[in-house]
């Protein structure tokens, strides 16, 4: 059967071009970079290329590129590393970010704050919409570091990172962007937009799961996560995963000059689905915020029924999407992020998010448009509250 | 975390779903929160004690409404006592098992049946 | 011009067979393991497999084994996870390491001495060994954990874990041990050998760079490098690196049928070029105990040169091998590995590290070593200590 | 770290190796510890004082084989006080460049030059 992948947010197939630049790296080229024979020359050399695409794609210097193991990794060096280098210099030890990160900046800042940080967790609106005023009020003498994604991974909507650069940059605080869902798809540039330190994985934008990289602004220093061989500059030790790194270089040299073009092709399909759900689908709402969101990404609730049944009856249709629902994730909650935007339990329990890449069709929608209309009343045909709600609606005309 | 094909079967094709009319005992169980609410219908036979029919309605994932349709399966036909016997675990087994943090709760369909048949006793006490 | 590769303990090549095995996970099965959809079980239970090898490799159970970005990772998860712990449980904050681990445990135990911990590095004699009296007397009740490696990945000296593992066990200490090198190669075990932690790195036996595993014996616990999704059973969050771990299920497979027939084979070329080389290039060592080595490595010193010129020679001739030596790695000190041997200075910096792979032939060895001679006559007629030595040679005749 | 094409030629293809029978000026500079020990021969014309020719052997790694090969090339028919003008840095742009963890321990023939120089014009005073 046919499979329709509308779950480019959770990782992306390979690109074929992408795929086609590392097979070599898997055969005769397999040096060591540290190495200084052959073998180690010609690797180092395709790693160093790939950071100057890194450093092109968001305007920095390659000197100021890191490459990691993921955003999960660049994240958590820059939190943890900010902490270590806190707590050495006894001083602004206390950092802002909001509640809708992703769980690895989330957790990571929680469990820092267990240990003696101080954080505060901005909240959102209704629609997952930070305040920049109380973003500014929360700045005190003792803040070092602001910590916000540039994208939301559930929602896709997207914060005003220059914004909070300037607010950043006047109170002279550091500003950490997770642009794990930005990179690649939307320009990212480090200087216009005041950031320090960023972090980016390559399997969001059709290069491979397990590397990714991180931007450290040239002159901040924070303690290494990892120590050892001298490998990226002392900043990230260990042999570099170069498939991964080629990977990363290839798959961004592409994106920066497709960007403007999928930004108005996959926008107009992302639009042309939601429209359809929307009109054909009753009881239905988009979650986030529809003026400030990634072309990529739609999040819609189902009231009344529960969204893991969605994702596994699209599942068995061929269509792979993926839910905020609590029991889908293995955890007891819903997505944290649906939650902070106060939307009611029921409706945060169903939310479905469907995200788009470069090979979807007008017919993959379509098609998708038809097994939900379908599963969405089967599974209201079980539910409880639909029946009583429409028995209440019933009684009421 | 997989389902088996047994819990595939009963999410995808569910036994006994919607209301019934001529219900004469009923539960409810669990709430949006914790994101599973499962009601149950039965209708029992006044004399014998009989499950003569059952029927559910349920909020929730796929194990949910696969353990809901299930029970009602398993329960229909046992009498009042046989019922009360019936576990969640018998459920789970007879679904080839549930991944382990599906077994607190998605798998309440049991509980809510035991509800349903202690109100139905103590509304018509043995004579 | 046909290269020969003699530094497989830098990194191997990736075998044909993990290679085919991989190229599935750059195209159709490109899911994320965490998604509940078809795309992603596919990968999870891929992912399961190879840790299912894993175990088996090292007689473990599959829970025990957590997927790392390599060695490096691993070793500063042990190390700096059980810090950590420790401080949380304010005891024993002793551990004892040795002068030739990895750089890896190496500087990461430096470092944390400087943050507070309590560490004793053992030392070692002239071939590299250590004394298991020494250790068991550095043992002291607050000591919590020793952390050694199985075989050094310069000289290729093999230390006696299983002896150690009993030490560790009848003090009720825990064993820390990096495998990077024995993983694949020799039988590990590490229920006979008491292990506790254990860490392994796929690029050292024909699997990919910047993948690794760790063991963690069950009942065991430290808190992770990296917090975020509930990847690894929480123990490593971050999105995994596919190819990387089924390249390491692959090889292991094979491996582990393989060794015992690698043990044989290519110890007798070692050995073949190994006494070549003694023989025929006079003012030579081999560094390391002869008694106690894998069988893929040679570790030769040529006395009144300095390496960096042998491996740049070799490589002009097409082959690939490194050096001990200070100019070659960048730092300025030749290997600690070396020196702590307690090597004169001029004949660690010529110590030239031979390490043979599953591809090396009679013929590679026979031509490495006459271009050898040809390389160390030339740098020994450039040296002002060669000709000062043969000047005094003359002079006592 | 990579080394330029011209390094690697005066590395592979040393010029002026080897001890200097009739020279009149030597010197030494290193020491095996750091890993490098370059020692200069210089045959001085005691009229003109020009370098009339010159050698080295060197203990070290490829830059520095490759800069003490440079320098004697350079040095060679240079008076003496031409010769001390001439630096570190003039021999590595020479050599189209040398990696900058190179440019301290490994370059330092020019010294030995100067050295040798300078303890020939004291043993040689100007009359
Ligand atoms: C916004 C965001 N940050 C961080 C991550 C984690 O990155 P990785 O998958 O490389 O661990 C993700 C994706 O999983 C993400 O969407
Ligand atoms: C003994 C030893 N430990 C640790 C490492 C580091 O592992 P990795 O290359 O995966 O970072 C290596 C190899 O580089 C090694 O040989």
């Amino acid at each position: 059967m046919k499979r329709i992948y509308l779950d480019h947010n959770a990782s992306t197939p390979v690109r074929e071009e992408v795929k086609q630049k590392v097979i070599p790296f898997l055969g005769e080229m397999f040096g060591n970079p540290s190495s200084r024979h052959k073998e180690g020359r010609v690797v180092r050399v395709a790693v160093e290329n790939a950071r100057e695409e890194v450093a092109r794609t968001i305007n920095a210097s390659s000197r100021e590129i890191t490459f990691t193991s993921g955003a999960t990794e660049g994240n958590n060096a820059v939190l943890r590393g900010y902490w270590q280098s806190y707590k050495e210099r006894e001083k602004k030890n206390h950092i802002i970010t909001t509640a809708i990160e992703h769980p690895c900046v989330l957790t990571t800042s929680q469990k820092l704050k267990k240990e003696g940080f101080d954080v505060t967790f901005l909240p959102v609106d209704s629609v997952g919409r930070i305040s920049l005023d109380e973003l500014e009020a929360a700045i005190r003498p003792e803040t070092g570091l602001v910590s916000i994604m540039m994208i939301n991974n559930e929602t896709g909507n997207i914060y005003p990172i220059e914004r909070i650069g300037e607010i950043c940059q006047k109170h002279n605080v550091l500003l950490h962007v997770d642009a794990a869902q930005a990179v690649g798809k939307v320009p990212v540039d480090v200087k216009k937009m005041h950031i320090d330190f960023l972090t980016l994985s390559g399997h969001k934008f059709y290069a491979l799961k397990g590397a990714g990289a991180m931007y450290t602004k040239w002159g901040r220093w924070i303690k290494p996560l990892m120590t050892g061989g001298h490998q990226e500059k002392n900043r990230r030790s260990g042999t570099e995963n170069i498939v991964g790194i080629i990977a990363i270089g290839e798959a961004l040299k592409l994106a920066r000059d497709e960007m403007d073009a999928d930004a108005v092709q996959i926008k107009k399909l992302r639009d042309y689905f939601e429209k359809r759900v929307l009109d054909e689908i009753p009881y239905t709402q988009v979650l986030g915020d529809p003026s400030n969101r990634i072309y990529t990404t739609t999040n819609i609730s189902f009231k009344f029924i529960e969204g893991e049944g969605i994702i596994l009856k699209l599942d068995v249709a061929g269509i792979a999407v993926s839910t905020g629902s609590a029991c889908s994730s293995g955890s007891l909650e819903p997505s944290h992020v649906i939650t902070s935007m106060n939307v009611p339990l029921e409706d945060a329990h169903s939310s479905t998010r469907f995200s788009l890449g470069k090979q979807t069709t007008k017919e993959d929608l379509d098609y998708t448009v038809d097994i939900l209309k379908d599963t969405i009343a089967t599974l209201r045909s079980y539910s409880p509250l639909y029946d009583e709600f429409m028995r209440n609606q019933q009684k009421g005309e | 975390m997989e389902y088996t094909e047994k819990v595939m079967e009963h999410f995808l094709t569910p036994k006994n779903v919607g209301r019934l009319d001529d219900a004469n005992a009923e539960a409810e169980i669990g709430n949006p929160a914790c994101g599973d609410i499962i009601k149950l219908y039965l209708k029992l036979n006044e004399e014998t004690g009989i499950i003569e029919d059952i029927s559910f309605q349920t909020f929730g994932c796929g194990a949910a409404i696969a353990t809901s349709s299930m029970t009602t399966e398993m329960a229909k036909g046992l009498t009042i006592e046989e019922a009360l016997e019936l576990t969640r675990e018998q459920v789970a087994d007879e679904l080839g098992g549930l991944p382990a943090n599906k077994m607190h709760c998605s798998n309440m369909a049991a509980d809510a049946l035991h509800k349903a048949l202690k109100e139905y006793q103590e509304k018509h006490p043995k004579k």
